[in-house]
C-alpha cells in the first residue's frame, strides 16, 4: 500500500442503527427511570465532581441512550456518589443508584 | 331587534361562536368553504392531553345547530360596507346583509413539501401529521408499513423564517407526543424518536404527556432539528440531525417519518382583508386591535376575529375565544342601540 | 460586547451570516467538517452571538475555527437565515489580522497556503497552475497525473490548450498589463498586507518554536501533532 | 421515490437563461485538469449550437479558491470579480458565464453583498478605479457553464451520436449526478432546480437517455473544502468525504458520475485510486473505479467526440467500460499520444484498481 | 417432707422433651463454635479477654439480666409490654431455677437428669408439709401464675398490639407460629399437668384448685398421665423448632451480649458476630414502627426484621433489595431491645454488591490544596470552616455560619472555597469503603496543611465521617451547633430572644442517633425561641427522607416518608422547623408548610450586634 501523508478519518456521527441498545435495554428493566432524563443539567451543574473533572451525568445518560458508551462511561469514575444531583433533579430520578446500575451493567 | 351577524368559517370557532350568537337572541348565517362542518378537527382522531376522543367533540358542538343558518361548500365573493352593514355575496349565489361579521377562518395546515429537504411528496415513507390522523381515522396509508422506526419531527415549517413561518405553532409538540404514543400502541415493537428544538409543553396535563411518553411508551428524544431525509436502496429513510445535546451529529435509518407540518396562516387571509380593511400581521394572520386586551376586535367596526384566524391556538382557546367574541359583538349591538 | 466582537461585527459576512441562532443543529449535522473533526459550527456560531470576548479569543486563537471547508452546506438548512460558514470566514479574517492564527496548528497552515495562492495569482493570474502543481506535494494526482506532470507540453498541445501562448484560450500567458493590474489590486485592497502579516507572524512563531523557517513552512503544511479527529 | 413530487419542486426553481451572447470566463481547476472540457464547451456552444462566447485573454483567476483559502481577503477578491464585470463591460457583454462553481458562488454572492450593502459596492467601485483604472458594470444575467448545457441539453439530445443507454443491455446507464456545493446551495433560486433537488444535471441526464440515481449522501460536498485540500496535513479530510458519498451510492451500482463543478470530478476521480490504493476497496464493476466525468464531456460523448480529444485519458479511473456500454469508438492505441500523434511514454498503472 | 413416686425417677413421656432438649443443646454449642471460628483473630482474642476482664464481666451479667431477663427497655417503651415480655422470661427463668433448687434440696441424686426438675412435680410425692416446702410451693405456683399472666397478655398482644403501644406486629412464618403456640401452651399445659398431680406431689394457691377441680370430675387424677405428656410435647416442639424461630434469641442473646461487650463489631454479613445478631433477633416486630419506611404499607417489608429473616433464608436478592432501600438513619437500631446493628449488618452487604464501578480519584492528587482554599498559605490558629458538598444547594447555611463566626470575631477560613472534595460518607454508606479513603486522605491531608486547630462542619452527614473515620492528628471536629452553643454559653456572641416564636427542632439522623448530639443545638435554639417538642425526637426523632443512606428509594417514597417526618414534627404547631443538617433542610422545605430554617439560620438572625449592645 502506498503511504500518501494522510489517510481516511473515521466518522464521528452517531449510528443508532448500528448501536448494540441491550445493555441500555437492561437498564432500563432495573432503573426504568433512566428514560425520564429530559436533559435539563441540573445534575451536571451541581455536580461536585464535575468541578474538577469532564464527569457529567446528563451527557452519560444521553451517551448510553445513543449507544455511544465507549465515550461516556469513563466519566463515572470520578463520581464521588454525593447525591447532589439525585436532590436537584427535577424528575426525581434516583440517580446515585442509576450510576451504580450504570456500572453495574455496563461493567466499567 | 334580531341582527344578522355573518360567521366566516365552520371549524370549532364558528361553530361555537354561532350557538352563543343564536343565544344571545341574533342570527347566526354561518359558511364554510368544505362539505362539512368541523373544519381541521373533523379531520382528527384524538385529542391531547388525554386522548379525548374528536368525534365526541364534534357532536356536541354539533347537537344543537337550531336556528342557525349554515351553508357548506361555500365560499365569499365579496364583502361591501353599506353604512352600518355589509353585504355579503356567497359563491352559492346568496347574498345577505351582516350586522356583524365574525372572521373564524382559522389556520391551512402548513404545506410541509415546502420543506424540500424533507422530502415530502418525494420519499414514500414521509408523512404529515394530519395524514396520521386520517391513518387513525380510517386505518389505511399505503405508506405506513409495519414500520420498526419512527421518527417524528417536530416544527416543521415552524420557527422557520425561510419557510416563511417564524411563530411557534404552539399545538405540534403535545400533538407529536399524543401521536407518538399512539403509535407506540400500534406497534408496540417500534423504536420512536421526537426530533425537537424545545418541548413547549406549557398546558396543564402536558407535561405528563411528555412524563408518559418517557416513562410509559419509551419515546427517546433528540433536541435537534432534522437537518435532511433521503431514501436509501431500501426504500427505508435516512435521517440525519444533530444531537445537540451531544454536540454530534446523529443518523438514524427509518421506516416512517411523521413531520409536524405547524399552522400557516389561512390561505384566503389576504383576499378576505382586502374585501373589509382587516389589518394581516406580517406573520399573515388576522391582526387584532391589541394582542392582550381587545384580541377578539378588529380594527373594523362591526368585525371580530375568534380562534386561528388571529394565530395559533389549542382547540379549548378556540372555544373560549369564539365564546368572548360572541360576547363581544352582542355588547357591539348593544352600544349600537 | 466586547472589543472583538465590535471588530467581527465590522466584516460584511457577519452581517450578512448571523441573524439570532436557535442552536438547532441542522448545520451541525449535515456540516462534512463536523463528521470529522472535532467541529461545530453550531456551537462556533453560539460562542460568537454570545457577544464573550475570551471565548471569542479562544476560537480566534484555537483549531477549530480552521476546520471548515466552506462548502456551505449549512447555508442552505439554517431556519434562521444564518450562515455558519459565512461567520466562520470572519472569525479566520479576524484571527489573520490579529496574528492570532499562529497559535494554533491549523491557522499556521496560513503561511505556505498564502504564500502558494498568492504567488499563483500574482506570477500567472490563476489560482492553480499546472507547472506549480507537483506531484511531491500531490501524490493523489495518481500515475496518470504524473504522466500528465511529465508530459506537459504534449498533453495539453493536444487537447487544444494554449499553455503559456498568447491570446485567448486554456492556461494561455495572461498579459502583464492584467497581472499588474491583479498586483495594484493586491496592494489596494489589503491581499499584500494579509500576506507580510502572515510573515511577519509566522517567522516570530518559527522563532519561538525554535524552528527554522523552511522547517516551520514544511511542517504547516504537511504535519499533524494535534488530535484533530472526533472520535 | 416518488418522481412527480420532485417535477413540482424542478418546476418551482426555473431559471431565466438567455440563449445567446455570453461573455466566458475559465477555471483555474477545469483548465489545468479537465482542459479537454473547456474546449468542448466552447466547441459545442459556437460551432454546433451557433452561439457567441466571448472570451478575452485579460480575464483571469476570480480569486475565489484562495479567497475560500483566506489566502486573499474579501474586497481583494470582490475587486477582482469587479475587473471581470468590468472586463465583460468593455466588450459590450451583459451576459456572463462562468466555467467554475466556485467562482459562480461568489459571483452571485458578491452581487448580492452589494445589493444589500450598497456602501460595499461603492468601496469596491473605488478600489477597482484606484487600482485598475476600470469601470464597474455588472451582468445582467449570470450562469454557470452547466446552465447552458441545461438549456441547451434537449438539442444536444437531437444531434445525439450516442445515448446514456447500455448498448448490451439496452437499459438506461445509471448515473450519479454531483453538483458542486456553492452551485446552489448559498441561493437556491439561482440554480436550476434549487439546493435540494437541483435539475441541472438531472435534466442532461433524463434528455440524453439516462437513469438519474438518488442515494442517501447525494447532496454531500466531494470534500474539497479548499485549505482541507490545499494543505497536504488536511487531506483525510477531503478523501474521508469522498469516500463517505462512494460507500453511500455503492449499493445502487452507479455505471458513471457526473459532475458540474471543476473540482468535483478530480476529486471524486483520484480519491477512488487513492482509496484504492489504499484499502484495497474498488467501487465500480470488476475492479474499475466508477469514471467520473464533467458533464462537458459527457455532452462531448453524446454528440459523438473522440475521448481522447476531450481528455479523459486524463482520468485516473478508467472510462474504456462506460465508453463500451455506451458504444463509443475509441482507439486504444491513439490514448496516451501527444498532440500530432507523437508516442508517448504510457503512464504507469496503480496496483488495486484496473486502468487501461 | 417429700419421696420419690417411682424407683425408676423415669417415665416415657419425658422423652419429647428430652429429645427437643438434647436437639437444642447441640444445636447451640456448634452455633457458639461456628461464630467463634468466623470471627476474625483480633476479634476472637478481644473476646477471650473480655471473659477475664471483671469490669465487661460485670456489664454481662448486668446485661443479662437487664436485657434477656428483664427486658427494661421494653419497659421503658412500654409498661405492658415490658411487663409482658420480663413476666415470660424471668418467670420461666425462676420456674426452671427453682425446679432445680427443689431438686437439688430433696433428691440431689437426681440432680443430673435434665428432666427431673422440669417434672418434678410428677416424680415427687408429699410426705408432709414445712414451711420451706410450702414455700417452694408458693413460689413455683407465684412464677407460673406470673408466666401465665404474661402469656395471657402476648395472646391479647396477638389480636390487639396497640394496647401494648405496638402499631404492628410482625408476620410469622409457619414455623413461628408453631412455636408460639407451643410456648402458648406449655404453660398451661404444665398448670393443668400439675393440677393433676397436686393431690399428690404438692402444690400452692393455683395448682391446688385446679387439683380440686380435676379430683371433683376423676377419681385418681393422679395417675392421668396424658396432661404430663402434652406438656412435654409441648415443650419438645417449643425446642426442636426453636432453632428455626425467632424464639431462637432466648440462647443467642447469651451469647451475643458478651460479645457485644467485648466491642466485637459486624464485619460480613451473615457470618460471625452478624451470625450471633441475626439469631439474636426476636422478631419483635419494634423496627417496624420504628422504620420511616413504614409510612408505606408497601414498606414494611424493607424494615430490619424482614431483612434478618431473608438473610437468614439466604434469599439473596431480596436482602440486598433490603439492603440498598434502607434509609440508614438508625432509629431501628436504638429501639431494638437487643440494639442490633442494623446499619452495619446492611452495609457489610452493600460491601458485597457487584456494582463493578472502578472508581478513580487520581485526579484529587492532582488539584493543589491552595487551588482550594487559602488556608493552607495562612495556616495558624484559626478555625477552619468546611461547608461541604451540598452548602452549594443551600447557600443560606455556610453564609450564616459564616456571618456568625465574623460577628464573633472568629478568625476562619473556608476550606471548601473552590469546590468541595466530597468528605466520602455518601461513599462510605453506598459500600465503598476502600473508594472513600481517596477521599478522606485528601481532606485530611488539607485540614492537616492548614494547621487550624478546629474543623467546624455545618453538614451533619460530614460530620459524622469527620468524627468516626477521619485521622485528624487531634484537630478537634465541632459540629456548628455545638460550637455555637459553646459561644452563646461563653458570651463570645449574644442572642435575642423571641418571646413569640415557637420552634421544633428536628434531630438529624447523622447527628442525633449518629454522634449523640441532641442538648446543644436545643440549648442554643432555647436562648432564641421557644421550643416545642415534637412528637418523637431525639433518638427516636424521624428521619427526613433524604437522607443519602438509601440506594433505591424512588422519589415518591421519600416524599411520603418526609410528610410523615414533618407531621411529628409539628405536632405541637410551631412557627418554624428547624434543622441542623442540610440535606434535611433541602428536603423538608420541599414539602413542607412551615418554614423550614437552618440552625446556622436562626442564630445568625438573633444576633445582637456588637455595636448594637453599646
Amino acid at each position: 500500500m502506498i503511504d500518501f501523508g494522510y489517510s481516511l478519518t473515521p466518522s464521528s456521527t452517531i449510528e443508532i442503527d448500528d448501536a448494540d441498545m441491550s445493555l441500555f435495554d437492561e437498564l432500563c428493566a432495573v432503573e426504568p427511570d433512566a428514560i425520564k432524563c429530559m436533559s435539563c443539567g441540573s445534575c451536571a451543574a451541581s455536580c461536585t465532581a464535575g468541578v474538577f473533572t469532564d464527569l457529567n451525568l446528563r451527557k452519560v445518560l444521553l451517551g448510553l441512550q445513543r449507544g455511544c458508551e465507549e465515550d461516556v462511561l469513563p466519566q463515572l469514575k470520578s463520581c464521588m456518589l454525593c447525591g447532589k444531583c439525585h436532590i436537584v433533579c427535577p424528575r426525581g430520578i434516583n440517580t446515585r443508584h442509576l450510576i451504580l446500575s450504570i456500572c453495574k451493567i455496563y461493567n466499567i | 331587534m334580531k341582527r344578522n351577524v355573518l360567521i366566516i368559517g365552520g371549524g370549532p370557532a364558528g361553530m361555537e361562536a354561532a350557538r352563543r350568537i343564536r343565544d344571545y337572541g341574533h342570527t347566526p348565517i354561518l359558511i364554510e368553504k368544505e362539505s362539512r362542518l368541523g373544519g381541521h378537527l373533523a379531520k382528527w382522531h384524538k385529542l391531547f392531553p388525554e386522548g379525548e376522543s374528536t368525534e365526541e367533540l364534534l357532536t356536541s358542538l354539533t347537537a344543537d345547530m337550531e336556528g342557525i343558518n349554515y351553508f357548506t361548500d361555500t365560499n365569499i365573493v365579496s364583502i361591501n360596507k353599506l353604512k352600518n352593514l355589509y353585504v355579503a355575496i356567497f359563491s352559492n349565489g346568496i347574498s345577505v346583509q351582516a350586522d356583524a361579521i365574525l372572521f373564524a377562518t382559522g389556520f391551512s395546515m402548513f404545506p410541509a413539501e415546502k420543506k424540500e429537504e424533507y422530502g415530502y411528496g418525494i420519499y414514500n415513507h414521509v408523512i404529515t401529521n394530519a395524514d396520521l390522523e386520517h391513518f387513525f381515522n380510517t386505518g389505511k396509508d399505503p405508506r405506513i408499513k409495519e414500520p420498526k422506526v419512527i421518527g417524528f419531527v417536530h416544527c416543521v415549517g415552524s420557527r422557520d423564517e425561510k419557510a416563511g413561518n417564524r411563530q411557534c405553532s404552539k399545538v405540534c409538540c403535545a400533538t407529536a407526543l399524543k401521536q407518538a404514543c399512539e403509535m407506540k400502541e400500534l406497534y408496540p415493537d417500534a423504536t420512536i424518536y421526537c426530533f425537537y428544538m424545545d418541548l413547549r409543553m406549557f398546558g396543564r396535563k402536558y407535561e405528563d404527556l411528555y412524563l408518559n411518553a418517557q416513562r410509559k411508551y419509551g419515546i427517546l428524544f433528540v433536541r435537534g432539528r432534522v437537518s435532511e431525509v433521503s431514501e436509501d436502496i431500501d426504500g427505508r429513510l435516512v435521517v440525519k440531525a444533530e444531537d445537540t445535546l451531544v454536540g454530534k451529529p446523529i443518523r438514524i435509518t427509518m421506516d416512517l417519518l411523521v413531520l409536524m407540518a405547524g399552522m400557516s396562516p389561512c390561505v384566503e387571509n389576504p383576499k378576505i382583508a382586502s374585501m373589509t380593511g382587516v389589518h394581516i400581521g406580517e406573520d399573515g394572520f388576522f391582526m387584532p386591535r391589541d394582542l392582550l386586551y381587545r384580541s377578539v376586535e378588529s380594527h373594523s367596526k362591526g368585525i371580530f376575529f375568534a380562534g386561528a384566524a388571529t394565530g395559533p391556538k389549542t382547540i379549548p382557546e378556540t372555544l373560549n375565544e369564539a365564546r368572548a367574541a360572541a360576547m363581544a359583538i352582542d355588547h357591539y349591538f348593544k352600544q349600537k342601540a | 460586547m466586547g472589543k472583538l466582537y465590535e471588530q467581527l461585527i465590522r466584516d460584511y459576512r457577519i452581517k450578512e451570516g448571523l441573524k439570532a441562532c436557535i442552536n438547532c443543529g441542522t448545520c451541525t449535522a449535515i456540516c462534512p467538517a463536523a463528521e470529522f473533526y472535532k467541529y461545530n459550527p453550531k456551537n462556533i456560531v453560539n460562542i460568537v452571538q454570545s457577544q464573550d470576548d475570551a471565548q471569542i479569543e479562544e476560537l480566534l486563537k484555537g483549531e477549530q475555527i480552521w476546520y471548515c471547508g466552506e462548502c456551505m452546506s449549512c447555508v442552505t438548512r439554517c431556519p434562521r437565515r444564518n450562515a455558519p460558514g459565512l461567520v466562520v470566514m470572519a472569525l479566520r479574517s479576524l484571527s489573520i489580522d490579529l496574528g492570532y492564527f499562529v497559535e494554533s496548528e491549523k491557522g499556521r497552515q496560513m503561511l505556505p497556503l498564502t504564500r502558494r495562492m498568492q504567488s499563483n495569482i500574482l506570477n500567472y493570474g490563476y489560482c492553480v497552475y499546472p507547472r506549480t502543481f507537483l506531484y511531491k506535494d500531490h501524490p493523489e494526482y495518481g500515475l496518470t497525473g504524473k504522466w500528465v506532470i511529465e508530459n506537459m507540453e504534449d498533453v495539453y498541445e493536444r487537447l487544444g490548450a494554449n499553455l503559456d501562448g498568447k491570446g485567448p484560450g486554456i492556461l494561455r500567458k495572461i498579459p502583464d498589463e492584467s497581472l499588474a493590474e491583479l498586483k495594484a489590486i493586491f496592494d489596494e485592497t489589503g491581499a499584500t498586507r494579509r500576506m507580510e502579516i502572515i510573515e511577519e507572524a509566522s517567522k516570530l512563531k518559527a522563532k519561538e518554536m525554535g524552528i527554522p523557517y523552511d522547517e516551520y513552512e514544511r511542517k504547516a503544511f504537511e504535519d499533524t501533532e494535534k488530535d484533530h479527529l472526533n472520535h | 421515490m416518488i418522481f412527480q413530487g420532485k417535477q413540482k419542486i424542478w418546476s418551482d426553481y426555473q431559471k431565466e437563461i438567455p440563449d445567446d451572447h455570453w461573455f466566458y470566463v475559465r477555471s483555474c481547476i477545469r483548465q489545468g485538469f479537465f482542459p479537454g472540457s473547456e474546449v468542448a464547451f466552447l466547441d459545442i456552444c459556437r460551432n454546433k449550437l451557433g452561439k457567441d462566447f466571448f472570451e478575452t485573454e485579460h480575464h483571469t483567476t476570480c480569486g475565489g479558491i484562495a479567497y475560500h483559502a483566506e489566502a486573499l481577503p474579501q474586497e481583494t477578491m470582490m475587486t477582482i470579480i469587479a475587473r471581470q464585470f468590468a472586463l465583460m463591460g468593455e466588450h459590450g457583454y451583459k451576459n456572463y458565464v462562468c466555467s467554475c462553481i466556485t467562482s459562480f458562488g461568489l459571483y452571485t454572492e458578491v452581487l448580492e453583498d452589494w445589493r444589500t450593502f450598497p456602501d460595499l459596492e461603492d468601496k469596491i467601485r473605488e478600489h477597482l478605479w484606484k487600482s485598475c483604472r476600470r469601470e464597474l458594470t455588472k451582468p445582467e444575467y449570470l450562469a454557470h457553464a452547466s446552465d447552458i448545457i441545461y438549456k441547451f441539453r434537449n438539442e444536444i439530445a437531437a444531434k445525439a451520436k450516442h445515448r446514456l443507454v447500455n448498448k448490451f443491455t439496452g437499459e438506461p446507464l445509471r448515473v450519479v449526478e454531483h453538483i458542486g456545493c456553492h452551485y446552489s446551495k448559498m441561493f437556491p433560486s439561482k440554480g436550476v432546480g434549487g439546493a435540494e433537488y437541483p435539475y441541472v444535471l438531472a435534466g442532461m441526464i433524463d434528455s440524453w437517455g439516462g437513469e438519474v440515481i438518488d442515494y442517501p449522501e447525494r447532496r454531500h460536498c466531494c470534500g474539497f473544502g479548499f485549505r482541507q485540500y490545499l494543505v497536504k496535513a488536511n487531506r483525510g479530510y477531503s478523501m474521508s468525504n469522498t469516500h463517505k458519498k462512494f460507500e453511500s451510492m455503492e449499493p445502487y451500482k452507479p455505471d458513471m458520475i457526473i459532475t458540474n463543478c471543476p473540482g468535483c470530478p478530480y476529486f471524486m476521480d483520484r480519491w477512488q485510486y487513492v482509496i484504492a490504493e489504499q484499502t484495497g476497496k474498488t467501487y465500480g464493476e470488476n475492479g474499475y473505479g466508477i469514471p467520473v466525468f464533467t458533464y462537458e464531456e459527457v455532452a462531448g460523448l453524446v454528440l459523438g467526440y473522440d475521448p481522447w480529444d476531450l481528455g479523459l485519458q486524463m482520468h485516473q479511473v478508467a472510462v474504456e467500460p462506460l465508453l463500451d456500454k455506451m458504444g463509443v469508438k475509441y482507439n486504444k492505441k491513439d490514448k496516451y499520444k501527444g498532440s500530432g500523434g507523437k508516442i508517448l511514454k504510457i503512464p504507469e498503472f496503480p496496483m488495486n484498481i484496473k486502468c487501461c | 417432707m417429700m419421696r420419690e413416686r417411682f424407683i425408676s425417677g423415669y417415665d416415657h413421656f419425658v422423652l419429647p422433651f428430652m429429645v427437643g432438649m438434647i436437639f437444642v443443646l447441640l444445636w447451640c454449642i456448634i452455633g457458639v463454635i461456628k461464630i467463634m471460628v468466623q470471627l476474625e483473630r483480633k476479634d476472637r482474642i478481644k473476646v477471650y479477654k473480655s471473659l477475664v476482664n471483671p469490669v465487661i464481666m460485670g456489664k454481662n451479667v448486668r446485661d443479662w439480666f437487664g436485657d434477656c431477663l428483664f427486658h427494661v427497655k421494653l419497659w421503658r417503651r412500654n409498661k405492658v409490654l415490658g411487663y409482658m415480655h420480663s413476666s415470660i422470661a424471668f418467670g420461666w427463668f425462676m420456674l426452671i431455677v427453682i425446679g432445680h433448687i427443689e431438686t437439688f434440696l430433696y433428691i440431689p441424686e437426681r440432680g443430673g437428669l435434665f428432666y427431673y426438675p422440669i417434672f418434678f412435680r410428677y416424680f415427687m410425692a408429699v410426705e408432709s408439709t414445712t414451711l420451706k416446702g410450702s414455700l417452694l410451693f408458693f413460689l413455683m405456683d407465684f412464677f407460673l401464675l406470673v408466666v401465665l399472666s404474661g402469656i395471657i397478655l402476648a395472646i391479647i398482644k396477638r389480636f390487639r398490639s396497640k394496647l401494648m403501644g405496638m402499631r404492628r406486629t410482625t408476620k410469622l412464618t409457619l414455623l413461628d407460629r408453631v412455636g408460639l403456640y407451643s410456648l402458648w401452651a406449655i404453660f398451661p399445659l404444665r398448670l393443668i399437668a400439675e393440677g393433676f398431680t397436686a393431690g399428690v406431689g404438692g402444690g400452692s394457691f393455683l395448682t391446688v384448685p385446679v387439683n380440686w377441680l380435676f379430683a371433683s370430675i376423676l377419681s385418681k387424677p393422679e395417675n392421668f398421665t396424658i396432661a404430663w405428656w402434652a406438656y412435654s410435647i409441648a415443650l419438645g416442639t417449643f425446642m426442636i423448632v426453636l432453632p428455626y424461630t425467632r424464639y431462637m434469641h432466648i440462647p443467642a442473646e447469651f451469647f451475643l451480649i458478651p460479645l457485644k461487650n467485648a466491642g466485637i463489631k459486624v464485619r460480613r454479613p451473615r457470618k460471625g458476630y452478624a451470625l450471633a445478631e441475626l439469631y439474636s433477633c426476636p422478631s419483635c416486630g419494634v423496627c417496624l414502627d420504628a422504620c420511616p419506611m413504614s409510612v408505606d404499607k408497601a414498606g414494611l417489608k424493607n424494615t430490619t426484621v424482614y431483612y434478618i429473616r431473608q438473610v437468614k433464608r439466604r434469599n439473596q436478592p431480596r436482602a440486598l433489595a433490603i439492603a440498598d432501600k434502607c434509609l440508614m438513619c438508625g432509629k431501628c437500631s436504638v429501639l431494638c431491645p437487643i440494639n442490633i446493628s442494623a446499619i452495619d449488618l446492611r452495609l457489610a452487604l452493600r460491601k458485597q454488591q457487584p456494582y463493578n464501578i472502578e472508581h478513580d480519584f487520581s485526579y484529587l492528587d492532582k488539584i493543589p490544596n491552595e487551588a482550594l482554599t487559602s488556608a493552607i498559605s495562612v495556616g495558624g490558629e484559626k478555625v477552619l470552616y468546611y461547608s461541604g458538598c451540598m452548602s452549594s444547594l443551600t447557600p443560606m447555611v455556610s453564609q450564616s455560619v459564616q456571618k456568625v463566626l465574623t460577628t464573633a470575631g472568629i478568625d476562619f477560613t473556608l476550606m471548601d472555597e473552590q469546590g468541595t472534595i466530597c468528605c466520602g460518607r455518601p461513599l462510605l454508606l453506598s459500600g465503598r469503603t476502600e473508594e472513600a479513603k481517596a477521599l478522606i486522605e485528601k481532606n485530611e491531608q488539607i485540614i492537616k496543611e492548614s494547621g487550624a486547630p478546629i474543623l467546624l462542619v455545618s453538614c451533619a452527614i460530614c460530620y459524622r465521617i469527620f468524627k468516626e473515620d477521619y485521622d485528624l492528628n487531634g484537630v478537634q471536629v465541632m459540629h456548628y451547633t455545638e460550637y455555637f452553643e459553646q459561644l452563646a454559653a461563653e458570651g463570645v456572641i449574644k442572642l435575642r430572644k423571641q418571646e413569640k416564636l415557637k420552634y421544633v427542632y428536628h434531630d438529624p439522623c447523622e447527628l442525633g442517633r449518629g454522634c449523640g448530639i441532641y442538648e446543644a443545638p436545643r440549648k442554643a435554639l432555647a436562648r432564641v425561641a421557644n421550643l416545642v417538642p415534637a412528637a418523637k425526637e431525639r433518638k427516636e426523632s424521624i428521619c427526613c427522607g433524604g437522607s443519602l443512606g438509601s440506594l433505591t428509594l424512588t422519589h415518591e417514597e421519600r416524599g411520603r416518608i418526609t410528610e410523615n417526618s414533618i407531621r411529628n414534627l409539628t405536632a405541637n404547631s410551631p412557627d418554624r422547623i428547624v434543622t441542623a443538617c442540610p440535606l434535611c433542610m433541602k428536603t423538608f422545605s420541599r414539602q413542607s408548610e412551615i418554614k423550614v430554617v437552618d440552625f446556622a439560620q436562626v442564630i445568625a438572625e438573633n444576633l445582637v450586634e456588637k455595636e448594637k449592645e453599646e
